[in-house]
């Protein structure tokens, strides 16, 4: 019997008098991949930010492994073991990416432990070549993928990831679902995405926002047939 | 890493014991005594804001603070070794609270100056204003706008009548110095000064990998208000006497462009701009051709525009690009001010 | 009765002096993100702009109203130019900047006017409340301080130079994009902060004796005003200098002007710990 | 600018210990007069007449042959209004420069920052300078007046002018204004007035409007107003433009020290009474021959102040002291000093109160008019009484306190 590790209840957030995010029930299983879509302003980012604590909801309830977490800081999730990527590349620029990644394993190992781990992550992700360069010399997709080592080397078993495809070239695109997927093995894994190549090169269900809430939730090949979808997404964003 | 450690140790103890055997020889110890007490003040603002990303105005604030608490301990006890203690804990304990409420309300840089700078005029105008009889701690008197003269000065501890000044005092603030710097040094190599250094370069990326970032700050906006008030004791011991002015804006404002002339994100910038421009201070109070204020403002207006970075890693740059290519071919890579000598 | 009517005018007039000394720091930080430490030193140069024409024979008002602001401005423009320019973007480096240029100008000041305190003597008899005498000049700097926000107003909102920089405020980018030059609307926006600066240096100095260190009595109070005030250029100035006019003449009138002071710094502190990023952009958002 | 180069060449001089001029005429080494004064930064009103006094006075002793035939020659240094220097230099005179006598000093907390200093190392030390009283350290001479000196004599004369016996009292708020406050206080009551407010300012406060409504408010007969520095100059403005000038009179303990009669205007000033050791409209041959010496070493002698003379006035009691020593030991200069010593300067006859170390001096009684400190009376040889109630070097010698005085 899968385990629930995150849930959402009437989850809602508004800002003045816009209502982001309208009493959204979610939930994810362990080790289960789950894509979030929607057109812009769907709700889906504003969602991301209440799950991860960048946000507090106005109203709901949020819980991670049967434990509430409403209302909680960043670092207390993060803590909890739950590996965070926000939208832009978000890294440390004057680090190198050695430093980068060792901060993140130094969070929940001790030095020697952290160095190892750290170099592992390293090799796993091909960066071998350039771990003793600061981040912010590094191309995109380069940051893109360091990003993903700093959230995977704390051994998460949630990992929330903010459109970690964007911008991104072909080869990284397809280097980077090859690490997703590795994920899924010891994690569940929640993404944000508007790149519909990329969704459908991993995703199996997806849940997909329209104006704050959840307008439906399926294996994402019936999503793409959908015709309602259809007019939803493709009437915004042409 | 360990190797690596041992031998910047070892090279920092050896330039310090040469700087302490020749300085004397060209500056009257005296004088070089509050060089060097500056340069703990401006090691103590390098560290939070060269290496924390914390811009604090009222750095003078701690300082005077550290040098109050001495003078009004030391009148109180008549021995100086409890309130040199004292002097360090009540700043960093300050600085503490006042980090607390800033970093946990979220603060960043233009609003923590303000904050700053505000609690730095709160403590001066209090300070400057307690000139009656009645504002007494103990059987110190405050003295208002006048400060505070005559309290013991440092003893050998236990000995109230055997006073360290004079020589032996200058080479026990050197040594001082020295243990400072060498206690940052292993600060900033220690996991929690890499963990600072991620925080200056990008809190929410530190906090969303599970770091509370804000006690992190606390912990090391604490730790430069210790330094800051041991600083501000050694000063009190130096010149027999506290005053207001420690805690003015002028002062804060010198501490900051100590920092920038010298090199933000290095640890020895910071002491050689406070010791350069103290210096040049004192140079220019023998001549009155061209006013001290109008030179130091030309000084931090041309480096902001020339020389952000500051002098140190300017001259590192220098010298790596000139001497280090040549021998070693490597390109110097870092985009930013700090190197790193991990693995 | 007549105390009370007193003690309104001194709020009033306290709530203005804030306004009038903030506004120049407000129109450069609310336009250009640019705080200008100098802000403080481009008031005194303004006094002593003032006291220099008036001893040469111009007419007091002319002296304080125009030719104070004029050479402040162009003073502002001499340094956006110079220094400014180079560091838009780079808010903390400016601030560096900008409180370099503040001691330069104390020390270029010592040197041309010397420390000893100069002033003018006010250009406006002071008269009876009943039993009280009231300081006329009051009323004039209440004057000047609508005035000041009424043209802020009437700038921002009605002519195409406002509406562009208001386009620029929001989006630097936009202004570029329909044909402006971002450079010019900067300069232009400097200019009208220094000049402003220069008035209030100006309408302050008969009531102060001026020293070249002066500044530095207003620069704090302004940057917290503005600070507080939060986004919002004009609705951010009142109601900043509007909370801390008020606490701080009530702390005066009860206990002292130094706890007014210390009122005022008191409250600047508990109001950014609970709004930090400043009134406005809790109240009166999007206004202007 | 010419006064500035040659303040440098003076100092780079000094420093050097290579003096140009001629010097034949003396002995081989010359006394060292160690100066210490804020000739820039916010005290330098005050300073820079001091430091000039300080060359004046040297000069006229050099040209009169020295003192026991050497060349008095003169250590100057510019605090730059930073008390932090004030120890520094304070260090370099005595221990590097290890001159023979120190005058300088001008705030009381510039004086502490070195008086330990010079008695540390045995060096004469003259404060020339009006404070709050109270200093009793064999080490330290004082020729300024002490609120006691200024108060005795004025509170009865500014109540004779009002019309009643009530008085406001404006003070700085530091160590000068809250001493004087209770002087004030002490003689107002022994004069038979009430004091019915006393209120004290820090030095920056500028705005003194509210205080303005409180006074009247309390409706007094008197306000008398020991303010300090350019901040507080502004009440006497706010004063005047609120049209309270010639409604109640107005005395003052510290206006026209650093020549504010000058800085306000005449509207604003006159009528206002004070009471001090000197002024310039003082109409004596010795002022008279000092005004015009000075005038010919600096160009005008509109820049002379209380403080300037004092110090002009020390540095010619060291000498006539050190003349009568015939030698430089400490000891042999306070037995010298002690001895009674006087001399006529330009604000009248100077004593040296052996018990104190403070100066027994004229008072003068004075009127703002036109811009200038008009002498009304002259109390002749006023006593220290406040510090000689607390303090005796004759039977402590070791005695080391600033006292509060206790009224």
């Amino acid at each position: 019997m899968a385990e629930t590790v995150l849930e959402t209840r009437g989850l809602t957030m508004r800002f003045g008098g816009v209502v982001a995010s309208n009493n959204v029930d979610f939930k994810l299983q362990s080790r289960e991949l789950r894509c979030l879509i929607g057109p812009n302003g769907a709700g889906k980012s504003t969602f991301f930010k209440c799950v991860s604590g960048l946000l507090t909801p106005s109203e709901g309830h949020i819980y991670m492994r049967g434990q509430e977490v409403t209302g909680w800081q960043p670092h207390q999730i993060a803590a909890l073991g739950v590996g965070i990527k926000t939208q832009t590349p978000n890294v440390m620029d004057a680090l190198t990416v050695f430093e980068n990644i060792w901060l993140a394993a130094r969070r929940f190992h001790d030095v020697a432990e952290a160095t190892a781990r750290t170099d592992a992550m390293i090799a796993r992700l091909a960066l071998g070549p350039i771990a003793r360069t600061d981040v912010g010399m590094l191309a995109h997709g380069e940051r893109q993928r360091v990003e993903l080592g700093l959230v995977a080397v704390g051994d998460p078993w949630l990992v929330l990831l903010d459109e970690p495809a964007a911008g991104m070239s072909a080869e990284d695109v397809a280097r980077m679902s090859e690490i997703i997927h590795d994920l899924t093995r010891t994690a569940a894994v929640v993404i944000v995405e508007h790149d519909m190549q990329f969704i459908r090169a991993i995703a199996e269900t997806v849940t997909v926002f329209h104006q704050g809430s959840v307008l439906m939730e399926d294996h994402v090949d019936r999503v793409m047939a959908d015709a309602t979808l259809r007019a939803v997404y493709l009437g915004k964003k042409g | 890493m360990h190797r690596s450690a041992k031998q910047e140790t070892l090279t920092t103890l050896t330039v310090a014991a040469g700087l302490i055997w020749l300085m004397p020889m060209l500056i009257g110890t005296y004088t070089l005594t509050v060089l060097v007490i500056y340069g703990m003040l401006g090691l103590s603002l390098g560290l939070i804001w060269g290496f924390g990303g914390i811009l604090c105005f009222g750095q003078a604030a701690f300082f005077g603070l550290g040098a109050y608490t001495y003078a009004i301990a030391a009148i109180n006890i008549g021995e100086s070794t409890l309130p040199m203690l004292l002097a360090v804990l009540v700043p960093a304990g300050f600085a503490l609270l006042l980090g607390a409420m800033m970093f946990y309300g979220r603060l960043t840089d233009v609003y923590l100056g303000v904050i700053t700078l505000v609690v730095t005029l709160i403590l001066f105008k209090f300070i400057n204003s307690t000139a009656a009889p009645h504002y007494k701690i103990g059987s110190a008197r405050l003295g208002g706008f006048n400060g505070i003269p005559g309290f013991q000065t440092l003893n050998v501890p236990g000995d109230p009548d055997a006073y360290i000044w004079g020589d032996a005092y200058f080479y026990l603030c050197a040594l001082t110095l020295v243990l400072v710097y060498l206690l940052v040094s292993w600060l900033l190599r220690s996991s929690f000064g890499r963990v600072a250094l991620g925080i200056r370069e990008n809190e929410t990326r530190m906090s969303l990998m599970g770091y509370d970032v804000a006690a992190r700050k606390t912990v090391l906006f604490a730790i430069g208000g210790g330094i800051a008030g041991l600083a501000g004791a050694l000063f009190a011991n130096w010149g027999e006497i506290v005053t207001p002015g420690l805690f003015s804006l002028g002062q804060s404002a010198e501490i900051i462009i100590w920092c920038i002339v010298g090199g933000l994100g290095t640890r020895f910038g910071p002491v050689l701009g406070a010791a350069g421009l103290a210096y040049m201070k004192f140079l220019l109070g023998q001549q009155s051709l061209v006013d001290n204020t109008l030179i130091t403002g030309l000084i931090l207006v041309l480096f902001v525009l020339f020389l952000p970075k500051g002098l140190l890693p300017a001259l590192t740059q220098l010298w790596r690009a000139s001497i280090g290519r040549s021998r070693f071919g490597r390109k110097p890579q870092n985009r930013r001010m700090r190197r790193s000598n991990h693995g | 009765m007549d105390l009370s009517f007193v003690i309104l005018i001194e709020m009033l007039y306290a709530v203005a002096t804030l306004v009038l000394i903030s506004a120049g720091l407000a129109v450069v930080f609310g336009m250009m993100k640019v705080i200008n430490l100098a802000h403080g030193e481009f008031m005194m140069l303004g006094g002593y702009a003032t006291i220099t024409a008036t001893s040469l024979g111009v007419n007091v008002f002319v002296a304080m109203l125009v030719i104070a602001p004029l050479i402040v401005g162009l003073i502002g423009l001499v340094v956006e130019r110079l220094v400014i320019r180079h560091l838009y973007g780079r808010l903390v480096d400016t601030m560096l900047a900008t409180w370099g240029l503040s001691l330069f100008f104390i020390g270029a000041a010592t040197m041309i006017f010397g420390n000893t305190t100069t002033g003018i003597s006010t250009p406006i008899p002071g008269f009876a409340v009943g039993a009280y005498q009231i300081n006329g000049y009051n009323f004039f700097i209440i004057l000047v301080a609508i005035a000041l926000v009424l043209a802020l107003l009437a700038v921002l909102k009605g002519s195409r130079a406002g509406l562009i920089a208001r386009g620029a405020m929001q989006r630097s980018d936009m202004a570029a994009a329909l044909g402006y030059s971002p450079d010019r609307i900067y300069m232009a926006t400097f200019f009208c902060g220094s000049a402003l600066s220069g008035l209030a240096g100006a309408v302050l100095a008969p009531l102060v004796g001026l020293v070249p260190t002066s500044g530095g009595a207003y620069i704090a109070k302004s940057f917290i005003t503005v600070i507080a005030g939060g986004p919002a250029l004009i609705a951010g100035l009142i109601s900043s200098a509007t909370s801390f006019g008020i606490v701080s003449q009530i702390f005066t009138f009860a206990v002292s002007p130094v706890m007014g002071e210390v009122a005022l710094l008191v409250a600047a502190v508990i109001l950014l710990r609970l709004m930090p990023q400043g009134i406005t952009s809790r109240f009166f958002k999007g206004k202007l | 600018m010419s006064l500035n180069r040659r303040n440098f060449l003076g100092a780079a001089a000094a420093l050097t210990a290579s003096p140009l001029l001629p010097r034949a005429a003396f002995a081989a080494d010359s006394i060292k007069l160690g100066a210490i004064h804020d000739t820039s930064g916010i005290f330098d009103a005050y300073g820079k007449p001091m430091d000039q006094a300080v060359r004046l006075a040297v000069q006229e002793i050099n040209a009169a042959g020295g003192i026991l035939g050497r060349e008095v020659e003169v250590f100057a240094y510019d605090t730059q209004s930073d008390m932090a220097l004030y120890s520094q230099y304070g260090q370099q005179l005595t221990r590097q420069d290890r001159v023979d006598v120190v005058h300088g000093g001008i705030l009381s907390a510039s004086r502490e920052a070195i008086r330990q200093t010079m008695r540390k190392t045995k060096t004469p030390y003259f404060y020339n300078v009006l404070y709050e009283g109270g200093v009793c350290d064999r080490n330290i001479f004082i020729n300024g007046v002490t609120p006691a000196q200024q108060v005795e004599a004025l509170v009865p004369y500014a109540m004779g002018k009002a019309a009643g016996k009530k008085v406001y009292i404006l003070a700085a708020d530091y160590n000068y204004g809250q001493i004087t406050a209770r002087w004030i206080q002490k003689f107002v009551a022994d004069n038979g007035g009430e004091v019915v407010g006393t209120d004290f300012f820090p030095l920056d406060v500028s705005d003194f409007g509210s205080t303005l409504a409180k006074i009247q408010g309390a409706a007094p007969d008197l306000v008398i107003a020991p303010l300090v520095g350019g901040a507080h100059l502004s009440f006497f403005r706010q004063w005047a433009a609120a049209g309270m000038k010639g409604k109640i009179p107005l005395a003052s303990t510290t206006l026209g020290v650093g020549n504010e009669q000058k800085v306000l205007t005449a509207e604003e000033g006159d009528g206002i009474m004070v009471a001090y050791n000197y002024s310039q409209e003082l109409d004596t041959p010795a002022n008279t021959a000092f005004k015009a010496a000075w005038a010919k070493a600096y160009g005008s002698s509109d820049n002379i102040h209380e403080t300037a003379v004092s110090t002009y006035q020390g540095v010619k009691t060291w000498a006539k002291a050190v003349d009568m020593a015939g030698s430089l030991d400490r000891d042999a200069l306070i037995a010298a000093m002690e001895s009674g010593i006087s001399i006529d300067g330009p604000s009248g006859k100077i004593t040296v109160d052996a018990k104190t170390h403070h100066a027994v001096l004229d008072v003068h009684l004075m009127e703002f008019k036109g811009q200038k400190m008009q002498v009304i009376e002259t109390l002749p040889q006023r006593q220290p009484i406040d510090t000689q109630a607390v303090c005796d070097l004759g039977t402590n010698p070791n005695d080391n306190t600033q006292y509060e005085i206790q009224i």
